[in-house]
Parts: C-alpha cells; structure tokens; sequence
C-alpha cells in the first residue's frame, strides 16, 4: 500500500483543491462506469429469458472493448485540443503525467476515465435496441465503430470545442453528444435489423414478447438513477471554489426532480391510456426525465426541472406508441428513452435554460442524424454481406443456445411458447 | 384401475387436496399447465400493446386408483369448484390402467395402486 | 460539461472545506439513494413472484412521488429555521442559493438530496409490511402522505430543532425519526389490512408464504448495508475540521461492527431456536443492527457498538416471533427490524451513548406512536372506503396480474400452490 | 444530526488534507465492502439453484463473522507496529482516537474499516470454490480462521512491514497478499473436498454443472469492477498532495485497462478454443485482469496495463482448462481468477513495475504456499473429524433445503436433472 | 372419446394452435417437457466443457376430443410440422377415454367434453 | 402399444436413462412434477415457521412402448430404485395406447413408436 510519509508534501490551496477536484470526478467516474450494470440489468430484466446471456455480453462487451478503442483512437479524437472544427486527432492514448495544480485542472488520466465511462453509455444504449436478432459478432463491429470513431467526432463538435460549440449550442453532460447519438444508433439499428419474429402479426397488430425479469430491470433502473450523479454532477468537472460547489449541488437535486417527475409523469399517462399503471413504463420514465435534464441541468431551476421531467416522461410514453405505430422493434424503448427524450433536453435549454434556441436546434437535429445515417449505413453494410442478423431458427431458439451455446437461467424451467 | 386425469385452477388444490384426503385418498402427482378453454382470457398490457392471454395457469393432477374410488374423486373435485358458473373450472378425464407397479417393492396390481 | 477556467475562483481554507463538506454529503446522499435498490430488493426477493411487480412499483414511487411531495411541502414543514417546536412551514420548495463558505454550511440542494433520501426511507420500509394485499392507489395515497407531512413534522420535533429537541432527546441518524416511524407505519398497515389469505390457518398455527428469490434478497441487505454508509457517517453532516473527520470515521466503524454482530446474533439466535441457520434471518439481522446503531453511532464504542449489535440482532429474531404469536402478517420483517429496533436503538443511546435516558425513552415512545395513532388512522379511513385492500381473488392472482395486467417472470414456470 | 457549528474549527491546510485524505479512504472502502455484493451474486449466479442460499450466506457471513473477528484478533496481528517481522501482536480492537491531522495519518477507525473490507475479501474468494458440498458450520471454522489468523499473519509480512517487506518484496494492493492467498485457500478446499457429485464421469471426461443465473453472475463482475476502484486507488491510501492525486488517477485508469483488457483477451481466447463466445469466460476475464494489476497499478503505464490485462485473461482460461484435466472442482474459477493471476500480478510487477523479480519470485511462492498448507491442513482436519462435506443425499437434494431448510426460489419450477 | 397426447417442439406451437382453431377444435391443455428421441442433440459449451443437452425442450399437448374429431386433430399436428426431414419433430399418441366431467356442471361424456 | 407412465425420483433420472439405453429404449419425454404419497414430509422452516412440505419434487416419465418392450421398461426402472425400504421411490402405471403416430412422416402404428 501507499506510503503515507509522501503524503503531506507541500501542501498549498491549490494542491488541495486539486486533490479535492480529482477526487471528485473519479468518485463521478466510478458513478458513471456502474450505470454499465444498470443498463445490463434494465435491458436483460426487458428481454427474453432465452436473449439473456447475449445481452449481457454485449454490455460487458461495450465496456471492455470500448475502453480499449476509447484509449487507442476514441479520446485523440474527442479532445484534440485544436483542430478545424469538424475532424482532428491528437494521437494514440492519453498522457500519464499529472498537471500543474496551480492552473486548476484535472488529471489527464481520470479526464479519460470520466470521458470512457461516456463512450461506453453512449455504446450500450444501442444493446438494446438490436436485442433478440443481432449477431453477436456483428455487435462487436459496431460497438467499436461507435466507441472508437462516431461518438468522439461528434463529442468533438461540441465538448472538443468543436464547430457545434463554436455555434453556441449547449449541452452540459450529454443529452445529445450522448444519449441521443446512441438513441439514434439504435434506431438505426431496428430499423435495419426489422422487427423480431412474431413482434408484429400478419394482421397488423403488435405481438408481446414480455420482459422476462422485470427485478432485474427495476434494480437496473435504480442502478442508472444512481450512476446519474456521477453523469451529470460530474460534468461540472471540478467541485473547489465556491461556484463550482454550488453548480454541483444544483445540478444533483435538478437531476433527481427531473427523474422523479419523469417516473410519475410516465405512469400516469400510461395509467390514463391503458388503465393501469405499468411499471416498465415508470421505469422509463424516470430515465426519460434523466436523459431530458442532462443537457440542462446547471442552467434551470428546480421548478423548470420538475416540468423538463413531466414532459420527457409523457414524450417516453408517446414515442413507445409511435414506434409500434411504425412496426419499429425496440425491445427497451432506447429510442424513446434516449433519442426522442435527448432531444427534448437538447430543446429544453433553449426553452428554459436560457441558450440560444436556434443553436439547440442546430445541435439537437445534426447529432441525431449524424448517428442515424453513420450507424444506419453500417449496419446496411454488414447486412449486405449477411453479418446482421442470426437465421431465423437461431432466433427461435434464442441468440443464448445459437450464439453462446450457453443458457442464462439453467435448470428453471421457461415456457418457450406464448 | 383407473387414470383420473383432471385440469383444475391453481387456486383450488389446496381445497381439493383436503377434500381428497378425506376420502382416503392419499396419492396423487401434479404438474403446472396451461390450458385453452373457453374461460374468458386474462388482459395483460405490456409496454402500451394489449395482449390476450389465452392459455392460462392451470394445474393438472393425476391419480391412479382402483375403480371403486373413481366416483369419490370426482365427487371431491366438484364439490370444491364453485359452481358459479364462471367458465374455465375445467375438466376431469377417466382412463383405463392396465397395470400398475410400485417401484419400491415390484408389488403389482391393485394393492401396489395406493 | 463544465468550464475548468472558473475552478480556481478565489480559493481560501474555507471555500475548500467548503467543497469538501458538500463533496461528502454529495456522495452520502447518492449512498442513501442507493438505498432505494436496496429495499427494492429485500422486498421482491421476501415476497412471492406473482407480487413482484407491484413491489418493485411501490418502491419506485415511493422515491418518485415522495421526492416531489417532500420538495413541495416536506422539506418545509421539517426545516422552518423557528416555529413553535410543534408545527411549523418554512414554505414551499427550497432555495438554490448557496451560502457563503465561511460560516461553514452547506448547500441547501444538498442538504434536500440527503433528506430526501431519508424521507424517502421512511415510506419504504411500509412497502414491505403491507406486501400481497395493499391496493397500488392506496399505497400511492399513503406514501405521499407520510413523506409530505407525517414525516416532516415529528422530524421536525427533533432534527428541526422543535420540542423532542428541547426536550434533549437525541437521535444522531435517525432510529426514531426514521426507521421506528416507518416500522410503525408498517405495523399499523399489517394490523388494518390483516394478513394475506392463507397466512394464518384455521387451526391457528402460522403457514408460510415463502420468499421467491432470495439471492435478491441478499443482494437488497448488501446495498443496504453499503447505503447505511451514507446514512449514518453522512448525519454528521460536516467531515472537514479534525473534530468532524475523527467522527464520521468513529461512525463508519460503528455502523460495520453493528450490522456486523446483528448478523451472527441473529443467525445464532434462530439456529438455537429453530435448529437450522436461516438465512433471512441473519440477513434481518444486519439490518437491525444497522437500525440500532443509527441513533447513537457517533456516541459509542466500537465494543459498545458490537453490543448494541448483537442486542438488535436477538431482538429481531424475537420480534418476528412474536408477530407469528399475534397473527400479525408482516412478510418481510419491517416491524422487528425497523419499528423494534428502531425504539432499541433510542433506550440503547441512554444506555450507552451518555444521553439522559428519560428524554430518550419519551421520545422513543411518542415517535413511534404518532406514525402509529396517525397511519392507523389513515389506513382505517381507506379501508372503510374500500379502497384499501385487493379482493380475495385479485390477491390469489396476484397483484401483478390484478392491479398491473404485467408478469414480473414471464416466460418462466412458477407453481402457484405451495 | 450533526452540528454545523463545529465545522469551521481552526482549520489550516493538514486539517483539509486529513479531511480529504479521510474522506477518500472511506469512499473507497464503502466501494471495498461493496464488493461483497458482487461476489455473492457472482457465485450464486455460477452454482445450481439448489445451493443458492447456502452459497449467499457464506458470504454474508465472511463480511460479518469476519469483521468481529478481524477486530478483536486480525487488524492487531496483521498491523502490530513492530514485531520481529515473523509474527507480533499489537493487542485486541482498533484506537478510537484521532490523530494528529498535522503528521498526515489516517484516522485508526478508516483505516481499519479499509482493512477489514479486504479481509473480507480474501475470505469470501474461498466459498466459490468450494461451493455445493461443504457443510455450512465447517465454512464459518474456516472463515473464522482465515480472516482472524491466516490472513492477517501473511499480511504482516508484507503490509505490516515484516520480512517480506524487508526483502523488497512489492504488492501494491493485494494481487498476492489478499487474492493468491483467497485463492490458494480456495484450492486447498476443492482439493481435500473432492469435486460435487457427476462432475467428473466414470469414463474420465469432465461433466457439466451449469450456473443457474448468469444474470447475477454478470451483475457481481460489474460490483466488483466498480468495487475494485476502492480496492487499488484506495491503497495509495492518500490522494492529497499532487503526487498522491497522481498516483490515484493514474491508478485508477490502469485499472480499468487492465480489466478490459482481460475480459476481451478471455472471450478471444475461448472463442478460438471452443467455437464460441462463452460469457462466463469473458467475465472470469475481466476479474482476471483486475486481479493481475493489482499489485503493480501504480507502477506501470497504461500500455503495461493492458498487456498485464491480456495475459491474465488468456492465464485464466488455461487455468480452468488445468483444473478440468487435473479433475479439480473449483466451480467459480476461484483459482484460475484469484490464485493463478494473483502469482501473474506480483511476477508482472517485477517484469513491468520496476521492483527487484527476485523479490517478486519470492512473494509470489511464499504466499501461496502459505494459504495452501495451512488451509491444506485446517480442511484435512475438519474431514478427519467428518465435518467437512455433507453426505450425498445431502449433495443431491441441495445444500439449501438439507442445511437451511430453505428454497432460494421457492415457486420457481426447477429441473433437478440433466 | 380419445386423449390424444402429442410432443411437439415449442415453437410450434403457435401454429397448431391456429390450425386446430381452424378445425373447431378450441381446447387443450399443454405442459412444459423435456425429451429424448433421435433427433440431433444440442452441443453447449460451459466454461469450456462441452456436453451434449439430449434431453431437448418440447411441449406436450393434450387433447381429449370425440371419436371424430381424432384425424383433424391428428391432421392439423402433421400439417404444420415441417416434413423437412429433420428428426425431433415428435409423436402423436391415442388413447381412449371412458369418460369426461366437465367440473363446472357435472355434465357427463361426449358433450361434456368440449 | 402401451404408454408407461412412471412417477419417479429426481436424482434417480441419470441411472434410469442409462438402464433404458441398455435395453434399447431410446426415446421417452419426461415433465417436472410434484407428488404428495407416504413419503416422509421435508421439513421446511421459514422465519421461524415450520412447515411440512408434502408434495415434494419428482419427474414423470412417460414412455410409449410396443407391447413386447413394457417388462424391460419395468426391469429398467425398479432394477434402479433403491430397494432400501425408503418410501417415496413411486409408481409405474401401463395404459394401453390405440394408435401412434410419427409426426415427422406421419408413418401410423408399432413402426412409428420407436
Ligand atoms: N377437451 C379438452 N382437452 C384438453 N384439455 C381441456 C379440454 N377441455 C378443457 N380442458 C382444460 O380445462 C381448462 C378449462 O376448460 P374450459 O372448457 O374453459 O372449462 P369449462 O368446461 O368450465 O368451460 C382448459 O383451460 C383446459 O386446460
Ligand atoms: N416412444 C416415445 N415415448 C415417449 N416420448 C417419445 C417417444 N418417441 C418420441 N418421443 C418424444 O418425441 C420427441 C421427438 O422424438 P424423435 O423420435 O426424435 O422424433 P422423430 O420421430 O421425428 O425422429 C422426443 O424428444 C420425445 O420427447
Ligand atoms: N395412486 C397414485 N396416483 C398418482 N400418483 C401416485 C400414486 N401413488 C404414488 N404416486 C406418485 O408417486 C410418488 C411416490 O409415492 P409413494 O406412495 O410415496 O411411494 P411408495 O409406493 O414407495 O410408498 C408420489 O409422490 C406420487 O407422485
């Protein structure tokens, strides 16, 4: 263990306040690295039990081989520190030595962590979208694309300092250079993909497939809400010296009101059109009153917070309706969550967080379509060479015995059929 | 000897079992079902889209006896489901055996049966 | 994300202690929130599978709808800086200006986030006590209540500086204030509902209705447990300045050691009785001793602390015992654990903690007493409505079907006989 | 709740850096004990359901039987002050008191709290490995001695500044000390109990026993991959003082490359051994890695981190290979993850890190030789005495319902065979 | 009147179900079940150990119909089964009833059947 | 043709197929079931409550046979049990089946059993 005699060397105000800063974003970092359980747990708990291992993979998958491809390409591309706006790499890997706690900064090295744990949320939205027929080895291709190449050019744009950013357009933690970019992913990646076999019967009308562990996805949800502190609080980016301490505290409580009032929000439009309150659909109202806040949250008031929440929460309930509407198959509702509820926090700050509202609306359609078309002609290409999807025997069996050869739940016993 | 095969709803073993009991019969095997019928068809709403499930959670049970307690297990099986009219109480099926053997002791025939 | 120019502002000794009580608080509140999962857990996990949704449901609300309740009015009516010692409102909401970092405070956003989460304990310990039969409109009735007003104004008796507080009543984290009010809430709802059908034969000897997945269960005590961090350590409120660094240390070692001889007390303790280790047992078991040391976790010993532990975890064994005795039907503990544990926890800081026994045991007896004069109430006032509890058939169905049309396994067999 | 008056006493710079200082060990210490959670959810994820209960009581009862007794008996041992570098006493319990913020310390009680968390640690690897037929009352003798006797004496050797210390020996945070030791105990356990009934065929070729919930295995690496953000920045045991922040950052950056790269480099690895990408591989993988860097994370480059990641994984995959031919029944990987990459790590931190290989050879024998004999010889006497292994009908039925009398999924139907 | 017990594979299922409705025949009852035949047996892979699963995943159909119904109940199974050659697709049993209670009303034999 | 049915142990499963396999038998379908009989009841303690459970987990075998083939399914089965006196090894019960057929070929009759 560490030798403690090093530890009071010099100390000074600034020296403190760096270590007070750093450690802050890596307490965020770690935060924002567990939501990858909350997703596992939301979309595993939101599919068939016969999908389970194949889920899961894929989001350890996005971590493990996201934050290698992060590291290689994906940060030199993000924060090349200059550039012309639209492209530019700093080179492979990220500096290993500290800063000068006197200009303030942090750590390059936990910068990445906080920034990697980005990339893989933005990375593992897609999962579930693509649940049920993707190939495995497929998913694989595209989450590095994603992680490696799409998301930190467009990151670039705006947290790159990027041309979005020189336009004025504000997003504060993500709700679009993240969550809408891998909403918009996954929508692509339906779309290509087509819905899962007996979603949508001959008739017209939407088939169930029934989530087969709505525990797990309760406590996934609960694990996001949680994570969400290091999200948005974190993007701060330092909590020393009194502004910082105070956007930080703001930004906690907005985020916690917003996905409040997103979860009663959600369940009490689906009560109203369904007539009973459903749970998975609370539970992605709250994430959808989270997704909504991200872009906002430093620059609106707790009230604002709250209203930002409702609407993201009815929008959430909608966009599951549209999408069926549009015999689009998204297992978790990764669009409507992400996509539809990114955008809507993009909007948000114009509405409410006083940014200018064209510059939002500049932001909140070029990244969303940025994903859409990118991921939408990837996964065109790996359809074209018959990389996409599993056969449709594979698919009925289910993606854990095809791809795995492995079950999730052995010995208990699961009606297959209905 | 006689195969009484009966589909029940799940909530009424219990009484059923009792009912059995007190006519001295003391074995019986069961398995979890799901049954079509014409009971009416639970609505369950997932994610906005309704969905009718028509093949709802029955119990099946099995009891082999000799032919003189054939009536008696049909008497305590009726006797306990409500005569409500409600739809979907179910069935009971009587079929031939041609043998029977305790495993444990190889005994055969109608005293192996209880 | 956020400017890194503006971090170095005017940095003085008291701006980054500043920053540092908020950063500590900060990650207390997310433990406490944290919490949430935990109890959602425990309780899916005790309860039967065709319940499961209905109690992932509560629990979601509970912190939802209880976050805007206790923003709106609760906060207010705890914390109205003066009053009568007996009832006062501050107002509605909380303000989002910070304080000025050299009187040493902190923000009041984050000190809502910490109370929030408490609040929002407070109504979910209930959840448990009431599985199987309560209906979901009833439980949203009662949960906003109790985080909007029955919680506020006892907490108000004696966090808010109200007459318990005159009085030297002392509760350090809230084994009154919190976990006894809600165990007692639980146990007027278990009493006004009666048990679930079944629970109690004819004959008069107690059946069982065993838990549907105890390795949730499990995993619910484990995130209490590590959430329990954020409870006890985090009521100190400060952890700059050497007086309160030593403290919430003393705190956090206190809190392990209790939970730590709950556990083994407990297991011990029904291994005698019962001739076998049960595992909800012990698992009760941490719980009651993290529920005992909550109020006096600052003013013992480490060996005191064991003590109190093992106390706790004896008690709950008992407790549960006799809700058998009394055909009480509380399926998941929360009278024992919380309700008698909690009023253990307050004697316990006489005893030990050096605080004068006669304020203590006044104020574990009127704390407990008003959750449970005014939620019996309530409860009393619903059921004669009928809107308190499920039709017989609804509840062998199961509320998930009954109430929320939605399986929480499906696809997986589950016997419902048995 | 605290008071804030006493917040602001004559602070300076030591007393901001203790607060700091502090603070940071206990956030890592909460992530530390977290960690139990992840194990418990990994193993019972990896076992039938039938000995679900079983294997999730053994964990909580590592954490709670072992921090009474690392208390009294362990922390004393393990941390004397002095000694003759063999074996010393430092006397029963931890110092309450503070010290002096000035000389830069710890406070005893955090201190202790982080120690504990990582005897729990050591503990808990063992009951994966021997899951499904020791007998409930032989783990808890076992637990008991670990964490109170074996561990800590070890431990003292190098932590405790003992001989192996002396000898330039380096483990930063406990590749060898805390998991070779876990997992040579581990493999002690399985070798004196002999493999679960069917797992190895008359004919000679290994039978498959396969883990009932994937789900909660993939849950409990994704626990322990956040918890591990305690384990390896936490033992640099201080993060003010630029130099500290440094290590703590760069630290936890290794950390996260290592594991990532151990997770891609397992599923790789099985992929081309076995046709397909098997979960459980990828998971034993990422815990691989974690275990590799653990002892070098502050003294290699990220580059050096993802090397170390990618042999652990490959190292982990032939290690269950090994254990199949040699007809060992380690169900978890206990071994291959904790023993076999714990020897990797300290060899890795001789070839990358800088510290003397001799040294390094030298730990990395005698650790495991230590936890080998000693455990070798306390299982040998439990089974001379009968009270090691349940019998066979036991085995059959389960340890849940023939030890605690309790189903981990009651209602759940189960296939008990094939 | 006939129990015709039939194991199918499971995703099947649906389909016989539309064409036994198609038939007039609405009720049955179906179990989860395991089987063993001939047909090509499952390879799975757990942490790196292969064995093969021969024991595959079916359904069990039960049918209890009136003599005349047996060949369209027969003839909806066959017809959805692909016959492409694949072993596994199952087996058709028939067995005779002697008699049939519908529980609701007591009512007794052929009409009581559906 | 004969459908045995047999209620038997769980963990005797594994030895039984191997029995069957010796004899020829090749093909069987096996369902998750729970039987109460004279079997001692598992005591079961949850919280502090104890209670009996009496329908305790078995596996219901059920094989078709052509009639020359029931002894050696008989043999199979009780050669396994454990003849230790223990109740609870359970039941076999022989029915007669009036017709079989192959799903895959639609092929009727004794050719199509095996
Ligand atoms: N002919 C049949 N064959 C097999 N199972 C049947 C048959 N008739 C009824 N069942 C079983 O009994 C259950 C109840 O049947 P249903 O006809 O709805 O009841 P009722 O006779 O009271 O109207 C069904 O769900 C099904 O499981
Ligand atoms: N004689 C039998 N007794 C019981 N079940 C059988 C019998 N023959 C087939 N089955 C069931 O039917 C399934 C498919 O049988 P199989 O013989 O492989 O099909 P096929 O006749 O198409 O070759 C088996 O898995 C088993 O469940
Ligand atoms: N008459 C019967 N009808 C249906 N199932 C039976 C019958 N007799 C026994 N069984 C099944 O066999 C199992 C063992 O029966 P039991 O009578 O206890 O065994 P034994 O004959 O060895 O005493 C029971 O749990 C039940 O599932």
């Amino acid at each position: 263990m560490g030798s403690l005699l090093m530890a009071q060397d010099s100390l000074s105000l600034e020296v403190n306040a760096y270590a007070i800063d750093n450690l802050f974003l890596f307490v965020c970092a770690v935060l924002v690295l567990f939501m990858q359980a909350g997703f596992a747990m939301l979309e595993a708990g939101l599919n068939s039990a016969k999908n389970t291992v194949n889920i899961l993979f894929k989001n350890i998958m996005d971590l493990s081989a996201g934050a290698l491809l992060y590291y290689i390409l994906g940060y030199g591309l993000m924060y090349p520190g200059d550039g012309n706006g639209w492209f530019a790499f700093a080179g492979f890997g990220v500096s290993e030595a500290g800063v000068d706690p006197a200009s303030g900064a942090l750590h390059p090295q936990v910068d990445w962590l906080f920034q990697v744990a980005f990339a893989a949320t933005a990375a593992t939205i897609v999962s579930g979208a693509v649940a049920g027929r993707l190939k495995f080895s497929a998913y694989l291709i595209y989450s590095v694309v994603l992680t490696g190449i799409i998301y930190p050019i467009s990151g670039y744009w705006k947290w790159g300092g990027g041309w979005l950013d020189q336009l004025g357009f504000y997003d504060f933690a993500g709700s679009l250079v993240v969550h809408a970019l891998g909403g918009f992913a996954g929508l692509a990646g339906a779309i290509v993909l087509g819905p899962r076999l007996g979603r949508f019967g001959k008739n017209g009308h939407s088939k169930v497939i029934p989530g087969s562990n709505l525990a797990l996805s309760a406590l996934g949800v609960l694990i996001l809400w949680v994570g969400w502190y290091g999200f948005n609080p974190g993007s701060q980016l330092a909590i020393s010296g009194a502004a910082n301490t105070n956007a930080v505290m703001l930004i906690a409580a907005n985020t916690t009101l917003a996905a409040a009032s997103g979860a009663v929000a959600a369940m009490l439009m689906a009560w109203s059109l369904y007539k009973k309150p459903d749970l998975t659909m609370a539970l992605n109202g709250a994430l959808a009153g989270l997704v909504g806040i991200t872009a906002n949250c430093d620059s609106v008031t707790n009230i604002e917070s709250i209203i930002i929440g409702l609407v993201a929460g009815l929008l959430v309930v909608l966009g599951i309706k549209l999408l069926n509407k549009l015999k689009i198959d998204d297992p978790v509702g990764a669009w409507p969550v992400h996509g539809l509820c990114g955008i809507w926090g993009g909007i948000a700050t114009g509405l409410f967080g006083g940014h200018p509202l064209v510059a939002q609306i500049i932001g909140s359609i070029v990244i969303p379509a940025w994903a859409f078309i990118t991921m939408f002609i990837l996964f065109s290409i790996l359809k074209s060479v018959d990389l996409l999807r599993v056969s449709e025997e594979e698919e009925l069996i289910g993606l854990d015995i095809s791809e795995h050869k492995e079950e999730a739940y052995a010995g208990f016993q699961i009606f297959t059929v209905e | 000897m006689k195969l009484i095969i009966s589909i029940i709803q799940p909530e009424e073993l219990p009484a059923i079992k009792e009912e059995l009991l007190k006519r001295k019969i003391y074995k019986f095997t069961i398995t979890n079902a799901k049954g079509q019928g014409k009971e009416i068809p639970v609505q369950e709403v997932y994610r906005g889209i309704s969905h009718e499930i028509t093949l709802l959670i029955k119990v099946r049970l099995e009891i082999a006896v000799n032919d003189e307690y054939v009536d008696a297990v049909i008497d305590a099986i009726t006797t306990v489901a409500k005569q409500d009219g409600d739809k979907g109480r179910g069935k009971i099926f009587i079929m031939p055996i041609e043998e029977c053997i305790r495993i444990r002791t190889g005994e055969k025939g109608t005293t192996a049966i209880g």
